[in-house]
């Protein structure tokens, strides 16, 4: 039990790391932000093209990599929200050309082999692959029956600085109450002379780096990296936690992940494995049912 | 194009060799519907795909266990999936916009990882072998079941209650001020929506021969959303459309075979840049130029109310 | 360039040598001459998508078998020409794509399509339009000859040159229960796609017999992210065997964690480890990861050295078991087409002809000598192999078709 | 006969506001009634009380009829609507995406057969009844003076403001109501559309419906009403006749905002208000000293939403030092021209330069950081951020971290209830109180030039008093200030200057002086 404990810690701290970023798009902006999690698993490809076909170290290549997701992120500002906003189109147009982008980003990875266009970024098309060995030491601990692996626990300390920091940043930096006073008002928020359209570039630029760099941790720890990490694996895990939390709250997405992969893995100790995976929607839905606005609601405003 | 080249220069022969494609145009297209009725309520929900899996497979379990004609098992299909339809609305329909969308996201996932991969009658990941299936001949229902559906929600649309989805998408409280009951006309379309969803399903398990939780999963339903959205939601022919473009187009754009997704990714988004009112809308073919930057210098709809 | 041609000569010799083997093989058709003719095949490969992993591998396999016997006058002087298609791993689009090949009118086979889901939506199609479809990849149960499943009429057109996972995962526990007298076992298993959890059903069915006794099923679903939690309840109840059945990266995922969780005993599987791809993920967590296969790579008989140099020195890359499989599945088609006296006028009766001959295939393979059974599944030797560690595979030993 | 309406001691608060204390009144079917009250009044919360979107809390509203009263209390919205009672709403409400004639027929919802069957199978045999709707549709439109062959298949949302509050009045009219209740009809319209509404009223009457009138305009209130009650921070303040009404004291009172005695007006709670804090006065001298020049030149200025043309050919301008006051009525163009200014909204012609920056071009940001600030009707302090926040983000523009610091102390030690309350969320401030933060984050801005736009909006008269002493204050130290305001007799006391607005027009213009001894201005604010 204790070893699952430690488990549910892990994922969770994986699911918040991405769910932050999410949450941060939807708080400021009013929108789902559906590409983030091919930028999420952009962050693990080119992390890993760098160090295994550019041959930098993962360091470098981490950093770069976050850079590069945050730059996607601008992209998906320019081209996928900004026209829309520009002509007061609902949210839900929003919704559909974040998924067009998705598409492209997984399809040009999925296709990308020796040869191809795109065998600079990715060579091994649909597969999954894994970091070369030894390119981060990966040492494990067996203390008292139980195991503690470098790279979760790597991801663990990461994610929580992180967040501290993003908390504090939001909570006490001038930019920070920007954030929030356009996340409240952007007619006030103009009137008192932010540029609204920087705030929110800025806010797509820091929530895909997040992204990133919670991809290529899951690639780091979960020793998976493919073109469908994003979709496949967190994308929906991702929006329950949001929920669970409340939809636009940075804690509340930090505490939704934590608290997802606590249900999944009691869920899957208790009831057996093949409820785990429905038990995270049967969650997000009941919290939408029961409690709309999740743990750390904000208000709920009509978005449609 | 030599998918338009055929079908301009030798009709029966593109039928022939494309009577799936345009079987499976016809699904999605009740499909795309199923979401309009909903939508055109102002309600944005993806349970389409869980009500078609209910609609799917109760068609095919009861043809499996059951001597019954197989309309009776496409009839019960339907009205099993309206009736979920009802029990899933009853918690939902307070939720608005991407909640209520979320919340039935929540449902579809739930019911498909929780339930039919856990519940033996229905082969769990294995899936379910249709011993009715006809591919050549499940068109037939479909092209049939079509037009008819389309009519009957135009004309919906054009009765009472239409009007009173119309008021209610447009404004919930002017509605109520006109003495439209709202909770039980977005249950009534929610319902409908439900069962032609369901109705769809229960088709579609006859021209492929086996149904598996993999088809119902949150990506088909969103490929329904952005069928209606993509081929506009003012009247019933956006749907329709809609499906038509987005459901051909693999195939039309063969050509560009590996970057397919990448083409198809394109396309969704300068439809619904250009076209934010969808393929088929008010103002005519009117192409909408985007202003890339601040000429017009706007904040959300916010700024027209004030004054 | 020169041992390229080496190796198209020696491929060359193969196939004729296949051909001279399946005259010996019984069957007394005169080889009548198909001189500028061309023999039309359609594939239909799932080369986008979730299968995206498979099918293009199968499409260089059967590219270069088709360049392999046109350059070396091609079947009785006629040219094989092969129109592959995408499905994009959707069942849907594998009906519509292979419904327009198939009312193409000319084709008189199909190979493919690369997906069990798709599989079952196809064959059945093929079936009704009366025209031989071979499946290259599919390896899970109801392929054939119960393509009608659950109708009993067994399916005439329908075959596989893919080793399938009732044949493999049985084949596979045996040799090693022989070798370890293993006592207990876990199973692990995805629920949510159609290859995975046929495995599973094969593996529940096997073990009894063997003396192995199953501690516990874990399910899960290919949507895991992280394949800790189920890891940690196999290996808490120590097992002497982890069977694992599932596809894609997860064997690999489910390896590695359950090393670092401490656990030493043995991998089993089924074609799901088959890859080189998985065996290089997997690294050395993977070492003696055990399965049967169709295929081994470093087998040295001619047949398959010739198509493994063909196939480096066309590709410039190692061939894995799909290549093979799509390599040999053209290979079988072109040595029936060769004894069916086709007409090159009636379609439809090509198409039977060319269905009868394909029943009576009996030659040399990429993967060993090859036959169809009586219900057209795949006669051939199995080889029980296990992961290098290395991103390769060792050949534990052959168990040649009973 | 007998009332139609009956209102006892309904109550209704908001958290710790009482939007509506103990209101009772009757109303004689068969009558106009009146309800007026400054903003802020309760006015619209007791009709969304009568209509049933807010649930009362205590009290009881009983809709009299033949079949004895029926109590409307807790009773959902369409229901009451079905039971006759059908209004129009203070903010448009209409379906804009529908054509004025489907607003109409939905509008008639709750008299109408469900005619599925009709529409399914639309033979000619099913066509007489939907003829006969449209019919009575075209009826209607013509009642309320729209007409139905010009107007009738135009979306709504593409009909001229006049039109539209029309049209709202056409679909409330379809559910054949016995009480319409008109939540202010004539808001933003000019005199001769004012006269129309009139007009219509006093038919609808003369054809047996019982109205209950809500508007700000006196001249039409006391026109047509024979009855009227005046509501004042949501208790009832005198009821009777016109005339009663309008020589009532309190009454004048409550709109005019106590003359406030220059001496002891203070802030609640407020320090000596003479420490004009050194480092403000440091950071002006140069602008106090100044010699005036134009600052703000606006000519033939014209905004429109859509088809709405909100402001028209206006031109004005202001001198540095100056305060100048633009007054009119609800709708009649004043914030729309401030947001133009503060480059929010684009105008459609005409010029409007701020020192040596063209507004209708420069993005609004931009605009801020020249110097021009706007403190936003209804305030929009961020509620979800403390006050101290609001404060820092005052000054987001400026770089001057200490000096802003400096100043946020010096502004909390001016206002104390901005220091006493700096750490709680700005939303839990009285009106009053966010009002003087706004002005504050305005403030710390530096504007040259300040914008304030409806700042008494809905406070207490002392409230008022106290933040058009703030805004005097804020003059004294060197800020130039356009002042947009509908307490206009308040308005004028502190202006330099003042334009009268009325729908997208300048209709006066004069010194505050003189504004205030006019004749008109006195009719259009006092009614009578």
């Amino acid at each position: 039990m204790t070893q699952q404990l430690l488990n549910a810690i892990f994922i969770g701290s994986i699911y918040a790391l991405f769910a932050v970023g999410y949450t941060l798009v939807f708080g400021v902006l009013d929108v789902l932000n559906l590409a983030h999690s091919a930028v999420f698993m952009l962050g693990a490809v080119i992390t890993y093209s760098l160090v295994a076909i550019h041959g930098l170290p993962f360091i470098v290549a981490a950093v770069v990599a976050v850079f590069i997701c945050g730059l996607l992120g601008l992209l998906i500002e320019f081209v996928a929200l900004r026209p829309l906003r520009r002509r007061n189109a609902p949210p839900i147009s929003a919704l559909i050309s974040t998924i067009g982008l998705a598409l492209i980003f997984v399809a040009i990875v999925e296709q990308a082999t020796p040869g191809t266009l795109f065998s600079w970024l990715w060579q091994d098309g649909a597969n999954s692959v894994r970091f070369p060995s030894g390119a981060v030491p990966d040492p494990t601990y067996h203390i008292a029956g139980v195991t503690l692996e470098g790279t979760k626990l790597g991801i663990l300390v990461t994610s929580i600085l992180l967040m501290l920091v993003l908390g504090y940043v939001i909570r006490y930096t001038q930019v920070g109450r920007a954030l929030r006073a356009v996340a409240e008002n952007r007619r006030a928020a103009t009137l008192l002379g932010i540029d609204v359209d920087r705030i929110f570039a800025s806010t797509l630029f820091v929530s895909s780096a997040l992204g990133g760099l919670a991809g290529l941790l899951f690639g780091l720890a979960l020793s998976d990296i493919s073109p469908y990490i994003g979709r496949d694996q967190v994308e929906l895990k991702g929006l329950a936690v949001i929920v669970l939390g409340g939809m636009g709250s940075i804690p509340g997405a930090v505490v939704g992940g934590y608290l997802l992969g606590l249900i999944e893995v009691v869920a899957f100790v208790r009831f057996g494995s093949n409820v785990e995976a429905g038990v995270a929607f049967a969650a997000l839905f009941l919290m939408l049912v029961v409690r709309p606005q999740g743990l750390f609601g904000a208000r709920l405003k009509e978005r449609l | 194009m030599d998918f338009f080249i055929l079908l301009f220069t030798d009709p029966v022969r593109f039928y022939n060799s494309h009577e799936l494609l345009i079987a499976q145009i016809g699904v999605n297209a009740i499909l795309a519907i199923s979401l309009f009725v909903t939508f055109y309520s102002g309600q944005l929900t993806l349970a389409n795909a869980g009500f078609m899996a209910v609609g799917a497979y109760t068609t095919v379990i009861m043809s499996l266990y059951l001597p019954l004609p197989l309309p009776v098992d496409i009839l019960t299909g339907t009205l099993l999936a309206g009736a979920v339809g009802f029990l899933v609305g009853l918690p939902v329909l307070r939720l608005r916009g991407i909640f209520l969308a979320i919340a039935t996201i929540g449902f579809v996932e739930a019911l498909r990882l929780g339930v039919i991969l856990n519940v033996p009658i229905t082969g769990e990941g294995q899936g379910l072998k249709n011993p009715g299936a006809d591919p050549l001949g499940g068109i037939v229902p479909i092209l049939v079941s079509l037009p008819i559906i389309a009519y009957l929600v135009w004309r919906l649309t054009r009765a009472k209650l239409g009007h009173a989805w119309a008021a209610i998408r447009e404004d919930e409280l002017a509605a109520s001020s006109n003495g439209i009951n709202v909770a039980l006309y977005k249950m009534l379309a929610f319902v409908i929506g439900a069962l032609l969803a369901g109705y769809a399903g229960a088709l579609e398990t006859h021209i492929n021969f086996f149904v598996d939780p993999t088809e119902y999963s949150v990506t088909r339903a969103i490929q329904i959303l952005t069928f209606a959205v993509a081929g506009g939601t003012t009247n019933v022919l956006g749907p329709i459309v809609g499906a038509l473009f987005l459901t051909s187009l693999p195939e039309i754009i063969r050509q560009a075979s590996a970057y397919r997704d990448v083409v198809n990714g394109v396309i969704l988004i300068l439809v619904i840049i250009f076209r934010p009112q969808g393929i088929v809308a008010g103002g005519g073919f009117a192409i909408h130029r985007p202003h890339w930057w601040p000429v017009n210098w706007r904040l959300g709809g916010r700024t027209a109310s004030t004054g | 360039m020169k041992n390229r041609l080496q190796g198209i000569t020696v491929a060359v010799a193969l196939v004729l040598a296949a051909c001279g083997s399946a005259s010996t093989g019984g069957t007394t058709s005169s080889s009548s001459s198909y001189q500028g003719k061309t023999i039309n095949l359609g594939a239909i490969l799932s080369l986008t998508g979730a299968g995206g992993v498979y099918g293009p591998s199968s499409k260089k396999g059967m590219d270069l078998a088709v360049e392999t016997i046109n350059n070396s006058g091609g079947v009785n002087g006629a040219k094989l020409a092969l129109d592959t298609e995408d499905d994009a791993s959707d069942k849907a689009q594998s009906a519509q794509v292979a419904q327009r090949l198939i009312q193409q009118g000319q084709l008189l086979a199909l190979l493919g399509p690369t997906l069990s889901n798709s599989a079952v939506a196809v064959h059945p199609l093929a079936e009704s339009f009366k025209i031989p479809i071979l499946a290259v990849s599919t390896t899970g149960i109801h392929i054939v000859p119960d393509c009608n499943y659950p109708k009993t009429d067994p399916c005439k057109y329908v075959f596989r040159d893919s080793l399938g996972e009732e044949s493999a995962i049985p084949a596979n526990i045996k040799i090693y229960s022989e070798k370890a007298h293993p006592k207990t076992g876990v199973l692990l298993v995805a629920n949510d796609d159609k290859f995975s959890s046929d495995g599973g059903k094969i593996v529940q069915a096997t073990v009894a017999q063997y003396g192995i006794q199953l501690l516990d099923t874990v399910q899960f679903s290919k949507t895991t992210a992280d394949f800790a939690p189920p890891v940690t309840r196999a290996v808490q109840k120590n097992p002497d065997v982890i069977f694992i059945t599932s596809l894609g990266g997860i064997p690999a995922k489910i390896m590695i964690e359950a090393r670092k969780q401490g656990f030493t005993g043995q991998f089993l599987g089924g074609n799901g480890f088959n890859t080189a791809v998985v065996s290089k993920q997997a690294g050395a967590a993977g070492k003696g990861a055990q399965s049967g296969s169709g295929w081994y790579i470093n087998n040295t008989f001619p047949s398959n050295a010739s198509f493994v140099k063909a196939y480096r020195d066309k590709y410039g890359s190692d061939p894995d078991q799909f290549a093979a499989q799509g390599y040999a599945g053209i290979l079988i088609l072109a040595d029936s087409a060769k004894r069916a006296n086709l007409t090159f006028s009636d379609t439809a009766g090509d198409r039977t002809r060319l269905r009868d001959a394909m029943e009576k295939v009996n030659i040399d393979t990429p993967l060993g000598r090859f036959q169809f059974t009586s219900t057209h599944d795949v006669k051939q030797t199995i080889w029980v192999i296990q992961m290098d560690g290395a991103g390769g595979f060792n050949l534990v030993i052959s168990v040649s078709p009973s | 006969m007998g009332a139609l309406l009956q209102l006892a001691e309904v109550r209704r608060h908001f958290g710790g506001v009482q939007a509506v204390d103990g209101v009772s009144l009757e109303i004689e079917s068969g009558t106009i009634f009146g309800l007026i009250g400054p903003n802020g009044a309760g006015k619209t919360t007791l009709v969304n009380l009568v209509t049933g979107y807010i649930p009362a809390q205590s009290g009881s509203i009983r809709l009299g009829g033949d079949g004895g009263a029926a109590e409307l209390a807790r009773r959902r919205p369409d229901v009451i609507a079905r039971m006759g009672v059908a209004r129009t709403f203070q903010t448009l409400r209409l379906y804009r995406n529908l054509t004025a004639f489907d607003n109409v027929l939905v509008g008639m919802h709750a008299r109408r057969k469900h005619d599925t069957l009709q529409q399914i199978a639309p033979l000619p045999a099913f066509q007489h009844e939907p003829r006969a709707r449209l019919a009575k549709a075209s009826a209607l439109l013509e009642r309320v003076g729209l007409k139905p062959d010009e107007y009738g298949m135009r979306r709504a949302g593409t009909l001229s403001y006049g039109d539209q509050r029309r049209l709202e009045v056409a679909r409330a009219l379809a559910i054949e109501p016995r009480l319409l209740i008109l939540d202010e009809p004539a808001a933003g319209m000019n005199p001769v559309e004012k006269d129309k509404v009139r007009d219509l009223i006093r038919q609808l009457n003369a054809d047996g419906l019982t109205i209950l009138l809500i508007d700000h305009d006196m001249r039409l209130v006391m026109g047509v009403c024979n009855r009227i009650a005046v509501l004042n921070f949501g208790r009832k303040i005198a009821d009777g006749s016109p005339a009663e009404v309008s020589a009532d004291p309190e009454v004048i009172t409550a709109y005019l905002g106590r003359q406030a005695e220059k001496s002891g007006a203070h802030v609640p709670g407020a320090g000596a208000t003479t420490i004009a804090t050194a480092d403000r006065h440091g950071s002006r001298a140069g602008a106090a000293a100044k010699p005036s020049g134009r600052m703000l030149e606006v000519s033939n200025l014209e905004v429109a939403y859509g088809a709405i043309r909100a402001v028209r050919e206006v031109s004005f301008g202001i001198d540095e030092g100056e305060i100048i006051a633009l007054i009119g009525a609800n709708g009649a163009g004043k914030t729309t021209i401030l947001n133009t200014l503060s480059g929010i909204l684009r105008p459609r012609a005409g010029s409007a330069r701020f020192l040596d920056i063209d507004l209708t071009v420069t993005s609004p940001d931009r605009i801020v950081r020249h110097g021009l600030v706007q403190v936003p009707e209804g305030r929009e302090v961020l509620a979800r951020l403390t006050v101290r926040e609001n404060l820092e983000l005052g000054a987001w523009v400026r770089r001057d971290r200490q000096a802003v610091h400096r100043e946020i102390d010096a502004l909390s030690s001016r206002f104390p209830i901005l220091g006493r309350r700096r750490d709680l969320p700005a939303g839990q401030l009285s009106g009053g109180e966010q009002q003087i933060l706004a002005i504050a984050r305005g403030l710390l801005a530096k504007p040259k030039l300040l914008l304030l736009d409806e700042p008494s909006l809905g406070l207490a008269p002392q409230m008022v008093d106290a933040v058009f002493d703030v805004i005097r204050q804020i003059h004294e130290e060197g800020t130039t200030i356009l002042l947009v305001e509908q307490n206009a007799l308040r308005a004028l006391e502190v202006a330099d200057r003042a334009y009268v607005v009325e729908t997208g027009r300048i209709l006066l213009s004069g010194t505050g002086a003189e504004l205030r001894r006019d004749p008109a201005v006195q009719k259009a604010y006092l009614g009578g």
